[in-house]
């Protein structure tokens, strides 16, 4: 177990743990905003760990690069449809918890 | 090896509750879901035995057939989902008429 | 000339060509009535000299991509895979010609290309010999055939179309499991490597199981054949007349060349079952069909009837295998061709009264004589008197049913006969009479009637030539159990 | 025992993917059901690339890629097309 | 290290149970909305059990089918639906008594055990046709063994899938209009959104169609990848010019069938076989195919989203 696999097991289990807490919030939060955000954070940080973790084990720089655009994609799909989501829910009257 | 097998019943499960569902429920909407899942079980029972070569490749021609599968499964439910929205364009329910006299 | 049409791959031709018809309607919607009648035509071309060829050197075989059976796919003919390609060209241009002035405008644009893909499907299930390319032509042949019955968008159109997508859909997936299960057996989906390499074992029964119960429900078997009736009673006229006659007899010749080469020797439980649902099919269809008020119903029930007829093969063909399949080949061409007849001439009374209800057909007769005529024709060969077609299959199934000792059997084939003569003389009767209030005539064309006459005169040659016929389906032409047939030709 | 910790990994993201089913069948509102299917495609996406380290077969990658590209299609039908027009019932604004 | 053998087996269990309740619920939920969702869920562990099957090609169709197109359809015919059903029929209702429905799960149940043992009693190991597949490798054009199967051994069962495809068109075509789509005014997000997305599509299904030959990927995966670029266009309001809605598109539609049509009478020509390519052009063939299939799969998948015929004059 060199240097670099302590460090991916690290980053791997920080992303698991926000994995885990995007589908806590998913579950425990009280309205549809708030699930919103508990799921973005899942998305952008979780996976962001676990991409972190496996562009080091990567064989290449090409792998690394599509890791890293995997990861992009995600971003910009993620923040497009919370956005969407959201302006739909809120123009249909669900009302914001308070 | 056995990995194959158990998949292989999943796959035979999933046949047999779509065809439950497809002779149980009226909603056409409902039938169309049950194709999908009997699909799905069927494709999934060709792939999961194709993989008893050890640790060789598995068998390439269930692939193939699946593949051709999907495609044509998709294009099935597309023509079945039209034909509902026109039955239920015209008589106003999504649900096959007469069905429940006889 | 004479070498090219002598050894030209006729069998692909026949693909082929109705393929390329079914585009160029489709790219070109202006010329798709023309384009479908010229297809059609060279079809029935294509299957004469393929029947030549096989009459001459034996059983055609085409490896496609040149890969060999069980790795590639195989085309394969022998007496009764033309037997059912010469019954679906005849019958097909017999209908494309009745269509050619059916369809207004706009649903002939939809009808060729269709028409055209579904002749296409019909001709590759007849000349596959890979069980999963006789799936993809089943799905193909089922869609079509969805596609037609919903052409009128009425809303009994609609609905029936419907469950008859969704019967096919689930015949398909459960044939599909059959083979997978038969592949992940013996290592194979060609059905001549099959038939060296299976042994009645569970797996074996229970893949004989699904595709008889799949390949059953679309041949709308007793039990199976809820979906039937509404389909083809509100389909078009020609389209039922393509489902009743050709559609159906499809996933039957599957069911036949599987028991045939793969099932027969260790399927006799299957068989009598077989024998048994279509002994029920015969005494159900006929009695549904004499108690129906409208025509089309009525000749629908009588095909769920007739297709019991076709089951009954099963449990007589214990003595020769290679001739029972010819008499279900013979009965299936006869009948065919009565059907579509009675089909077309359905069509015509309702064109010509507005509706088709038998009890004020009024004065039919008088005001079409060529309709009614080809009416009666279809009837004679469906109730089975001589000299039709329909006459001679029946009297060798009852012949095979008595030197067997099926005396059950071969009564319920007589009270099918009765039975089909009960609800026959019930529309001709109505068709003398005049209706309760008179209605004018519309006009029929005559390219329509003489198209229904032609058909019902054919079911009656069929019986006056039934000797050249038998030539074809002789047993040593049809490949047996063994898969293997004397004489071989490989293209 | 870094191979161990990839399968561990994603039986723990199958188990957390489950736990989110929950919130299908409870979800009040429809938005709250497609939020769910929206966390599946992403956690689909870890897996399968953590399925890649493991197997060591870079294709997983490209599975990966199709599913990173294509889960908003869904939810952007949703948004456009499947969201009921009428307001959303009592029980909904909890 | 037997604790990735034990793992491996948890994950396989959890998902393969995870499919069956997810299938069962899929079907017995009384809102079809939710019905809807969970089968879109189902489809992401079916392309995960692809995965765990070894099967990287399925996986890649599945996701691009599933995830992208499946979804998508329901979502539009479920929204269709509410705008011409009177919501007074529950959709829980089951058809026939429930004496009918405990026969038929008796019968299943039997049907089921039967299945099982006949899956159960299967050889526990064996090749089945993956020697010949090796072997005739070199020859075939392609060494991605499952494009070689789908586009030289078995390509006439792939010609005749074109022909099934061109099928449902028609047949969505033919029944002419279809109830009225609710539409929605088109978003600022989603514009931006769409039209960044789709470069990386088509650069995506590129990259699929070209890695085909050698590795999983090919003419489905890749059009089914553009299908779903399409979907994404509709989705955001984009509708193809009328002019662009005759034969062009209709060509398009057939173009995949008509190549394999050609190369068919060429190779019957001078081959002697139907589809028997020469082994010095046939990875050349299999690429040409494969493109011109992709473009037919991608415009068939995206016009069977869009529903009802884009030809001006409606049906009744």
């Amino acid at each position: 177990m060199t240097l670099t696999d302590y460090a991916t097991a690290c980053l791997l289990i920080l992303g698991g743990i926000f994995f885990l807490a995007g589908t806590v919030g998913l579950l425990r939060f009280p309205d549809v905003y708030t699930r919103l955000h508990a799921l973005t954070k899942a998305d952008n940080v979780g996976l962001g760990f676990i991409m972190a973790g496996l562009v080091l084990q990567a064989e290449s720089w090409l792998a690394a690069g599509k890791l890293l655009l995997i990861w992009l994609l995600v971003l910009f799909a993620s923040a497009s449809v919370s956005y969407l989501i959201a302006r739909r829910a809120l123009n249909k009257g669900i009302r914001i918890w308070m | 090896m056995s990995h194959a097998f158990a998949y292989a019943l999943v796959g035979a499960g999933l046949f047999l509750l779509g065809l439950y569902a497809l002779v149980a429920y009226a909603h056409l909407l409902r039938k169309i879901l049950a194709l999908n899942i009997m699909g799905s079980g069927v494709f999934l029972v060709l792939v999961a035995l194709a993989k008893r070569t050890g640790d060789a490749e598995p068998d390439p021609v269930p692939h193939a057939m699946v593949i051709t599968g999907i495609v044509v499964a998709v294009s099935a439910t597309a023509l079945a989902l039209a034909l509902m929205l026109k039955v239920s364009g015209k008589t106003g329910q999504a649900v096959l008429p007469g069905r429940h006299q006889d | 000339m004479e070498a090219i049409l002598a050894n030209a791959d006729w069998g692909v031709i026949v693909i082929l060509l109705p393929l390329t018809g079914g585009i160029v309607c489709f790219l070109w919607p202006a010329v798709s009535k023309t384009a479908g009648l010229i297809t059609v035509a060279a079809v029935v071309l294509a299957v004469a000299g393929l029947g030549r060829q096989i009459m001459e050197h034996g059983a055609y075989r085409h490896t496609v991509g040149g890969w060999g059976a069980p790795l590639g796919i195989d085309l394969f003919a022998d007496g009764l895979s033309l037997f059912m390609l010469i019954m679906t060209a005849l019958v097909g241009l017999g209908i494309s010609c009745y269509a050619k002035s059916y369809f207004n405008p706009r649903d002939a644009v939809w009808f060729w290309p269709v028409w055209l893909f579904l002749l296409a499907a019909l001709n590759a299930l007849f000349l596959a010999a890979d069980i999963f390319n006789l799936y993809v032509t089943l799905e193909l042949t089922g869609l079509a055939a969805v596609t037609l019955t919903a052409l009128t968008g009425r809303i009994d159109a609609l609905s029936s179309a419907m469950r008859y997508l969704l019967a096919m859909l689930a015949g398909s997936l459960a044939y599909l499991l059959g083979v997978a299960l038969l592949y992940h057996d013996s290592g194979s989906v060609d059905i001549a490597t099959l038939a060296q390499r299976i042994e009645p074992n569970a797996t074996v029964w229970a893949a004989l199981g699904l595709m008889s119960a799949g390949l059953a429900l679309k041949t709308a078997l007793f039990p199976l054949s809820f979906w039937l009736p509404p389909a083809h009673a509100s389909a078009p006229a020609p389209v039922s007349a393509l489902l009743s006659a050709l559609v159906v007899k499809a996933s039957f010749y599957i069911l036949l060349r599987l028991w045939l080469e793969l099932f027969a020797d260790f399927a006799e439980g299957v068989s009598t079952l077989l024998g048994l649902l279509g002994a029920a099919a015969i005494l159900w269809g006929s009695l549904q069909a004499l108690r129906q008020t409208r025509i089309k119903l009525l000749v629908a029930y009588s095909t769920v009837a007739q297709i019991g007829y076709l089951f009954l093969v099963y449990p007589l063909a214990s003595a020769s295998s290679g001739l029972a399949a010819g008499i279900a080949a013979y009965l299936a061409f006869s009948h065919a061709l009565a059907k579509s007849a009675m089909f077309l001439a359905a069509g015509n009374l309702m064109r010509f009264g507005g509706h088709d209800r038998i009890a004020d057909l009024d004065r039919a007769v008088q005001r079409l004589p060529l309709t009614v005529s080809a009416f009666a024709l279809a009837g004679v060969s469906i109730m089975g008197l001589p000299p039709s077609g329909g006459f001679t299959g029946k009297w060798l199934l009852l012949d095979a049913a008595m030197s067997q000792g099926r005396w059950d059997l071969a009564a319920v084939m007589i009270i099918g006969g009765l039975l089909a003569a009960g609800y026959i003389f019930k529309v001709l009767g109505y068709a003398f009479m005049q209706a309760k209030e008179p209605h004018d005539a519309r006009a029929v064309p005559a390219g329509m009637e003489w198209a229904a006459l032609l058909l019902a005169v054919g079911s009656i040659l069929l019986g006056l030539m039934a000797s050249e016929i038998f030539a074809l389906i002789h047993p040593d032409l049809v490949a047996n159990a063994g898969g293997a047939v004397e004489r071989v030709w490989t293209a | 025992m870094i191979q161990a910790l990839y399968f561990a990994l994603a039986l723990f993201l199958l188990l957390n993917l489950c736990a989110g089913l929950w919130r299908i069948l409870r979800g009040p509102t429809t938005a709250d059901r497609m939020l769910a299917a929206q966390l599946f495609g992403t956690t689909v996406v870890a897996m399968l690339l953590l399925l890649a380290q493991a197997s060591g077969n870079p294709v997983l990658r490209d599975v990966a890629l199709v599913f990173a590209l294509l889960a908003a299609v869904t939810a952007v039908a949703f948004v456009q097309r499947a969201w009921p027009e009428e307001k959303e019932s009592e029980h909904d604004l909890n | 290290m037997d604790v990735i053998v034990v793992l491996e087996w948890a994950f396989d269990a959890v998902l393969g149970l995870g499919l069956l309740w997810l299938a069962w619920r899929t079907l017995n939920s009384p809102d079809l909305f939710k019905a809807i969702v969970l089968f879109i869920s189902f489809g992401l562990l079916m392309a995960l059990a692809w995965v765990r099957l070894n099967a990287p090609d399925i996986a890649l169709a599945e996701a691009a089918i599933g995830a992208g197109l499946t979804g998508a359809l329901l979502l539009a015919a479920l929204a269709r639906l509410r705008t011409t059903t009177d919501n007074t029929m529950p959709a829980q209702l089951p058809a026939g008594s429930w004496f009918q429905r405990g026969l038929l799960i008796v019968l299943l149940s039997g049907s089921a055990a039967g299945l099982g043992y006949a899956v159960w009693i299967l050889p526990s190991h064996t090749s089945g046709l993956s020697m010949a597949v090796t072997a005739n490798l070199d020859v075939s054009g392609a060494r991605n063994p499952v494009t070689a199967v789908l586009l030289n051994f078995r390509g006439y069962d792939t010609m005749l899938e074109m022909i099934v495809l061109l099928l449902a068109v028609l047949g969505i075509w033919s029944l002419g209009g279809l109830p009225p789509r609710p539409e929605r005014p088109a978003v600022a997000v989603l514009d931006t959104f769409s039209r960044f997305l789709i470069p990386v599509f088509i650069l995506a299904a590129a990259y699929l169609l070209w890695v085909g030959a050698d590795a999983p990927g090919g003419a489905f995966q890749a059009g089914s990848v553009l299908g779903a670029a399409g979907v994404l266009l509709l989705l955001s309001g984009w509708r193809p010019g009328v002019r662009l809605m005759q034969w062009p598109l209709r060509l398009a539609l057939t173009i995949g069938a008509i190549t394999f049509i050609i190369l068919g009478v060429l190779t019957l020509l001078y081959e002697q076989q139907l589809l028997a390519y020469p082994v010095a052009q046939a990875g050349r063939m299999i690429i040409l195919l494969e493109s011109l299939a992709t473009v037919s799969i991608a415009v068939t998948l995206a016009i069977l989203f869009l529903g009802e015929s884009p030809d001006p004059e409606e049906k009744k």
